[in-house]
């Protein structure tokens, strides 16, 4: 390769006397005799064929930012989508501090020289469990799903069996990530589920819990958005039977509605996003996996725990607890495995619950239920329109069923859209049980001013 | 010259634990209120809730006020480095390099943080044409045919490749006669972590006399039986192994398929790839590589190349593009699919950085970016082997090309101190270094990987802490065995990290253990 | 309880001159190029440039890569402190409080960021907006009728106030005769330098013996040669002058207008107006009581508000609004204006977080940050003259409003030492206080203002910290006199920066005045 | 007033049982008694009548959001105003370097615990000094007007003069601030220039210098973008008059142009905004004074000062020269006055210049020119449309003529708007001897494609 004459202003030894230089420190002509192990037949033969690129900053933004502008966002448009995923009003102080260099390009320092993060993900910890009311919390993992997914073969290796049975009103994006993570480890089966109710159908469960299931699992809120009253009873069939019971929840609603903890189940799991991370089109997911501080439970967990410890000098310190777990520690023998995840959200999360304490969690989530109540209301009186079902109470989300509107969700949702609207999540393939039903979703941005704007529309558009 | 060495000193604080701060009845936000109207509608909504299901104790949250919490997290936050105070070249193997900072304004842009995944397609053009056009770029920095950007890191990669191979093996009805994966002692763990918990028996090669994997173990290791290998090259050693070719073709002849962690890509972009080297696969990390930043530990992406006869088995759902009409799609019709990793589609804000970070290089930026990676690290290396007690790991194999495992064994030797005291130590100097992976097969091992982002200034005032600390351990025991001494806090007692009688993993294990600082009740 | 003091240590890199960090051919950032069309139609553009006038040389700019500018930047700050990292509450007569951080959010939109200040007003509607509120709110705050956003500071508001006070006189034909202004020896020094630079003579009136402007000087002072008075009021002490209608009232019986400095209107938001207390105009520091970020330094505002009946000495332009249309426009049409005072039309995004801070807490919430700002400090004061060697200026005035300048008096007679020793030392633990601005008529004075951002676990530990400092000038005499020992640097020689010999005021200059550190060529 | 039971997230005091305590402490029973020296008829009667507030955060951003989106912005149309302002690609470090929260909230600290902002502005001292070719620079005042002003009244009281000569090419808007500061303290009186070059008058010039004047003021470039070429003659008839040499130039021009030092200036002065700042809508400013280092210009700065010390410890240590000077030390006996002003943007500036380094600024300076002279090339090549006067070389801005057009400024620009173009600053009230002219700027970011779009459009609405 021809030496180029650009200097990058991201590589300072691109200058060419620097490099010149260095080539001569290190006894070579050039770099490639630095590469002589990398013989002829594996080179690349001649240049990647990339764009031209925007060396300038200003014309890459240009760029960029031209594609960007090609999105519409949750802002501009008004928004009644959920489904795992929500648009809660991020506390500004939040991506201050996970803005803060510090935090953003810091990786993986030792407790001496990265000190803050210790302490920070220690106190996201605590938080969290407070909030689910169990005594360990991990370091996030990946997302909500492989929360669960992890849950359920902690387990599996503490019951020692191998079945997972999964409420089927369990969220179906979720399942497919837990299915995968289970392959071949673990076998999966669907509970039934009441339609009129919402709620998990206990007969079912009672045929399937058998000495070969390790874990029950279901979703409060289910993924229609009702609150599964039962916990107490499943709990008690699974532990009946040997299993265990983990419980994904949602936490931003856990001010006002029990943690999972206080109806029996052994370990909660579930996703920080509504915990003050944007949305990122999905991508600010990350998992929580609660449990009590029981060593049989914390020496299952595969994700990096914090523990605080005392120094020298009496300061807190901070380190990895029981690091032999770890894939990083143990390789091909450890509990499953640890890598790189979404620290930084949890990071995120422990500075929207602190600026939210007990009373702003309590707040969050009585104006969750107040106005989806007013919205479920509202909605279920344009005609043809239902919100009946499912009856259990709904926090946060609810089945709006259009079928006897004769219309399909799908091109509902478009007429909505041209109305500036993101209709709620279409249901019909996931659940054709349910008809042509969406989804809705209220989150606390959303106004009475909004639901009404909705209902006007809806009602435009239906007749 | 005279002494680059800083008299450091790191933020210290001895900031309280966030719940001392909390005061009884602070607000650190406040949250929208129901109208007037829907509270007269519906009441106060919480009687709503069924009975037993009701939470009527507030969830023990510290509170706070807003200049509390801020204040609270700017502490910590300033005692803490990152790439951007510090040079952190001693992080071996995970790339740390400068994340422009453009790229932090697109990926804060709310054209990105506020997109719902379920959007209409319409309505996310702008993030699917990133998706895609990354896809495009990929195509030629790895010479492979598709991808997903949905991994969520490079240990996630790992996992979208072992689900690869099992759907496809699957596919040919060779599953349950498939159930082992060849790895390297010096591959990534994960390499090793993620097949097995993925179910596959995982046989790990050792290295040779030269520090690559061993090829007659492998010819051994090789049947009927291998559903894949899972290679790193350059592995940790900073070793490439020149007959990675020769280790495909193996596999290939025994229908296994060749799967290659790129996660650290760095010393290799233009030069030689995936393709050439004859895998069906491989995964990039865009927080390493592609110089997204680390986030103290993600969100993060180990994007998936795999070869056009895999293209079907790919997680759901991919990027497409109308031809007709030039618009984007997420196509969810793959079905023989291996499934989801991760919820929704990937982390669009770091798919993001690394498109703008590709086209702001170019082919010849991204290949300088190596080149300049792989001469750093040999300059680096020269002048460290100067430092007394240190050494290479596989000396017979002196060739290295973006990174070095160095071993401390002889300082261990002749002063007792090893590659921990020096990594307590260094904290002294506003920087800090990494001890390497596990198990440690080099003795007293650390790990060098100075990116293309530092200057030979960088690289030689950290090369000027290394001899001193080096001398300190000659000459000044007492230095190190107290070290640090200037940093956020002091010598931590690990005890209370490793013994279950003493752990505290939150605040509130720790109260119910302790009373006073750390007073066992 | 156990001691709040923190054994803290600043963050000390020891931070080169960003000119020792140059090294040459580096670039921190590249530049659009010309295209090539227009390269072959016009050159290089730079031969076109008229040779005289053509600088052949380059700059001596350092040259730096981006993550090293970055990292070089990053130190600097994390040596610096600012209100969201301490107490800040010994920046008297300042108003440290908490910005809060939403408000940046509004402030950095490129809403804002991104509008060139001669865009047609229809697509400036929504910063016009906020500008007509801005106004509207003020109103109520002052009393006043009319508005200028124009002041880019505390001071410049000042400078609009003489400005208005030679128009309306210049209209009157009295602006020979009157000649004069009043201002207050605790008034802030703006008052008295701002109209000297405007060409008035000074009258700077005495305290009496509680601390208040002196009535009877001020009646002597007061004549037809009056052309205003300037009071800030509660003054630099914190003592508010309960007979300042009376002072207003003598002076518009002379004929003078009444001019008030309420840059500082932290302790009387919603209880005391400059409407009721008779003064023509007064102007508010935005980024003081109204949380905008201070930055250093600026940039700020010092709104301006006044009667209606000067309303048309205003700066242009003023922001207006078409009732019929309901557009909001500028209107530059005020041929009695006093004319300019800044660049365009004021710094929008201060006024937009004044805004948005006022628009968080409405009425109620701003008499809460102002009735707690009273309540913190007389909290603290209570507490602050138990310190041994610490009294209150004017004790025979006990009373103080939103904040106190104290007195070190005793301890410097006691121990040597005073009120920059104090200064000195503090920074061990953090934070910093103020000595008070001079002249010291207060010996070894400092003030305290800790305004309602502050819980009273922050004011009890800035409290124990003044204690324990003083606990040292009697019991430590050296802990003192070699302060400071945890912070960034040690002891600074202020001869070179007073001694026009020594003193450098850029590199350059100390380039050509030193060689090596300090040593004199 | 009746205690209120809301706390207030910035109020942490607010709390009614802290509140309550610290009355308590404070020795009073309400915070009235706190506040007696108010007598009752200095006390506002009643509540202060002020709108609802938004007091939760995600509402008030909402309310802010709703207003700011009726703005459009300099990057969604194409925009050609200049006239003081310029839209200059700014760095991302810059806005990530000013918005770290040590800098941004940060006032007036001592040297010991703020010692970083001492050193950046130091540093931006430095380079701004380099790039003018000269050895002292100040802390930023307010802006470029005052600056200007500011220099003019430090010529005053060197020289013992009161009169300033402008030159009658001046920034209006600026012109209007000067003869604010000057008055009533110095005169002022218009050099008149040339139509045709655009450049100044000195036949004029000398018919004005006298032994009253303290200074002659000129801008280069000047308001209509031409380059002031005669300087070195402005300046020797100054100097020969025994007045001062005082040139207002932007900093953006100075990779490729001469600075002021090198053609007789005493004292150069400008505006910081080009230099890495965002318009603000006019907000973004902040002004420079550069002068040699004698002690006779640095004890007139009214400015602050920063300049290196040692310490006891050997590290660099900084802190204010010639402190004296300033109102804060002497009141009414200060040179001029001090305050708060445009700190960080002296930081941001600090940051951009340290990124742009030597061949960075003559880059710039090289591509604005070359798209300039193309621009007013194929613009002054529409029919009807004149660029040619003022002949001199422009840089960045230059005059395009409409008035054979027979249309006004005001319509052509109203048309240029409703297809997303701003167009040039009007000129035909400011200088009606121009007739209808506007005053188009080119920089940086403006491409080949935006110039020829402006041309397309403007063929259109032309013909
Ligand atoms: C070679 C290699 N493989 C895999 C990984 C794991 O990636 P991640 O940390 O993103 O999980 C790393 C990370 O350092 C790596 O260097
Ligand atoms: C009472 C008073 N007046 C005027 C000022 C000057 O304001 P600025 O610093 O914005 O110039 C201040 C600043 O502290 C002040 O407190």
């Amino acid at each position: 390769m021809a030496e180029k004459k650009r200097v990058y202003p991201y590589i300072p030894n691109s200058e060419p006397r620097i490099r010149e230089a260095m080539l001569r420190e290190t006894g070579v002509d050039s770099v490639d005799e630095l590469l002589t192990d990398i013989p002829a037949e594996l080179r690349m033969k001649g240049r990647m064929n990339l764009p031209v690129p925007f060396s300038a900053e200003a014309d890459l933004k240009r760029h960029v930012e031209g594609i960007l502008s090609r999105n519409i966002t949750s802002g501009e448009y008004l928004s009644f989508l959920g489904a795992g995923c929500y648009d809660h009003h991020i506390p500004a102080v939040v991506d201050e501090i996970i803005g803060r260099s510090e935090f953003l390009t810091a990786y993986a320092g030792e407790p001496y020289e990265d000190h803050g993060r210790f302490q920070a993900l220690f106190e996201y910890q605590s938080m969290m469990a407070e909030l689910l009311d169990f005594d360990v919390c991990n370091v996030p993992t990946y997302d909500g799903a492989q929360a669960a997914s992890t849950s359920l073969r902690m387990a599996s290796r503490i019951t020692g069996r191998k079945k997972a049975l999964l409420a089927g009103n369990m969220n179906p994006d979720r399942l497919r990530v837990v299915q995968t993570y289970l392959d071949p480890v673990m076998s999966v089966e669907i509970i039934g589920w009441e339609r009129d109710s919402g709620l998990l159908d206990l007969e079912d469960l009672g045929s399937r819990l058998a000495t070969d299931v390790a874990a029950v699992y279901f979703e409060n809120p289910s993924y229609l958005g009702a609150i599964e009253d039962q916990g107490e009873k499943i709990a008690r069939m699974a532990r009946e039977a040997g299993a265990l019971t983990v419980v994904f929840v949602d936490p931003s609603s856990l001010g006002v509605i029990q943690p999972p903890s206080r109806y029996g189940a052994d370990i909660a799991c579930g996703d920080i996003q509504p915990l003050g991370i944007h949305m990122n089109y999905g991508g600010g997911v990350g998992g929580f996996i609660c449990t009590r501080s029981d060593r049989k439970y914390v020496e299952e967990y595969p994700s990096r725990l914090f523990g605080i410890a005392p120094t020298s000098g009496k300061e807190w310190g901070f380190g990895d607890v029981a690091w032999e777990r770890t894939s990083f520690a143990n390789r091909e023998t450890a509990k499953e495995f640890v890598g790189t995840h979404a620290a930084l959200w949890g990071i995120a999360a422990a500075v929207y619950l602190a600026s939210m304490g007990p009373k702003g969690m309590a707040d969050l989530g009585k104006v969750i239920i107040q106005r989806s109540l007013y919205a479920r209301k509202v909605i279920g009186e344009i005609p043809g329109v239902s919100t009946s079902t499912p009856s259990a109470f709904c926090f946060k989300e609810f089945v709006v069923d259009l079928t006897r509107t004769g219309r399909k969700v799908g091109e509902i949702n478009e007429k909505l859209l041209s109305r500036g609207i993101f209709g709620g999540k279409d249901l019909s393939e996931d659940f054709p049980e349910l008809g042509q039903s969406a989804l809705f979703c209220i989150t606390e941005k959303i106004t009475m001013r909004d639901i009404d704007r909705l209902v006007e529309v809806l009602g435009d558009i239906l007749c | 010259m005279t002494s680059r060495i800083r008299p450091f000193h790191h933020m210290r604080w001895n900031e309280p634990i966030i719940y001392q701060l909390s005061v009884e009845g602070q607000r650190g936000i406040l949250v929208p209120e129901a109208e007037k109207e829907i509270e007269q509608i519906v009441g106060d909504g919480l009687s709503s809730i069924p009975g037993n299901m009701r939470r009527k104790d507030l969830p023990n949250l510290p509170e706070m006020a807003q200049p509390q919490v801020v204040r609270h997290f700017n502490h910590l936050s300033q005692e803490n480095l990152g790439a951007d105070s510090n040079i952190d070249i001693g992080q071996g193997t995970c790339t740390m390099k400068h994340s422009p900072k453009i790229n932090e304004v697109f990926a804060r842009s709310h054209k990105i943080t506020d997109l719902h995944p379920y959007q209409d397609c319409s309505t996310v053009q702008g993030i699917l044409e990133i998706f895609y056009r990354t896809e495009e770029l990929f195509r030629e920095i790895s010479g492979l045919d598709r991808c997903s950007v949905q991994p969520g890191g490079g240990t996630h990669g790992v996992v979208a490749m072992v689900s690869m191979v099992r759907a496809w093996h699957r596919d040919r009805g060779e599953d349950q006669q498939r159930d082992e994966i060849i790895t390297t002692l010096f591959s990534h763990p994960a390499d090793a972590a993620v097949p097995k918990a993925k179910g596959y028996k995982v046989v790990i090669l050792p290295p040779d006399e030269e520090g690559l994997p061993d090829l007659e173990a492998y010819k051994n290791a090789l049947s009927e039986k291998t559903a894949a290998i899972f290679f790193t090259n350059p592995e940790d050693t900073g070793i490439f192994n020149s007959r990675i070719l020769e280790f495909t073709e193996l596999a290939h002849q025994k229908g296994a398929l060749c799967c290659y962690d790129q996660a650290n890509a760095n010393g290799l972009l233009g030069i030689a790839r995936a393709r050439e080297a004859g895998f069906d696969m491989s995964f990039f990390n865009l927080h390493k590589t592609f110089s997204s930043p680390h986030g103290c530990g993600g969100p993060a992406t180990g994007l998936l190349m795999v070869d056009r006869k895999l293209g079907v088995y790919l997680p759901v759902p991919v990027v497409r593009r109308n031809e007709r009409t030039g618009r984007y799609f997420l196509d969810f019709n793959l079905p023989k699919s291996c499934g989801k990793v991760k919820a929704f589609f990937g982390v669009a804000p770091v798919v993001l950085r690394a498109y703008a970070w590709i086209m702001s290089l170019g082919a010849d930026g991204l290949e300088e970016a190596s080149r300049i990676a792989v001469l750093n690290n040999n300059y680096f290396m020269k002048k460290m082997l100067k430092v007394r007690g240190c050494s290479i790991s596989f000396p017979r194999h002196p060739g290295r090309v973006e990174q070095v495992r160095y071993s401390w064994e002889k300082l261990k030797e002749e002063t007792g101190f090893g590659t921990g005291d020096v990594q307590r130590r260094i904290a002294d100097f506003g920087t800090h270094y990494w001890a390497s992976h596990e198990p440690w097969v080099i003795p007293e091992p650390f790990t060098i990987e100075p990116s293309e982002s530092y200057s030979r200034d960088d690289i030689d005032e950290y090369l000027e802490i290394m001899e001193q600390i080096s001398r300190e351990c000659y000459e000044e025991p007492e230095v190190i065995r107290h070290a640090p001494h200037n940093s956020t806090v002091h010598h931590i007692d690990h005890e209370y990290l490793d013994d279950p009688g003493k752990w505290a993993i939150t605040w509130r294990e720790y109260s119910k253990k302790y009373t006073g600082y750390f007073q066992e009740r």
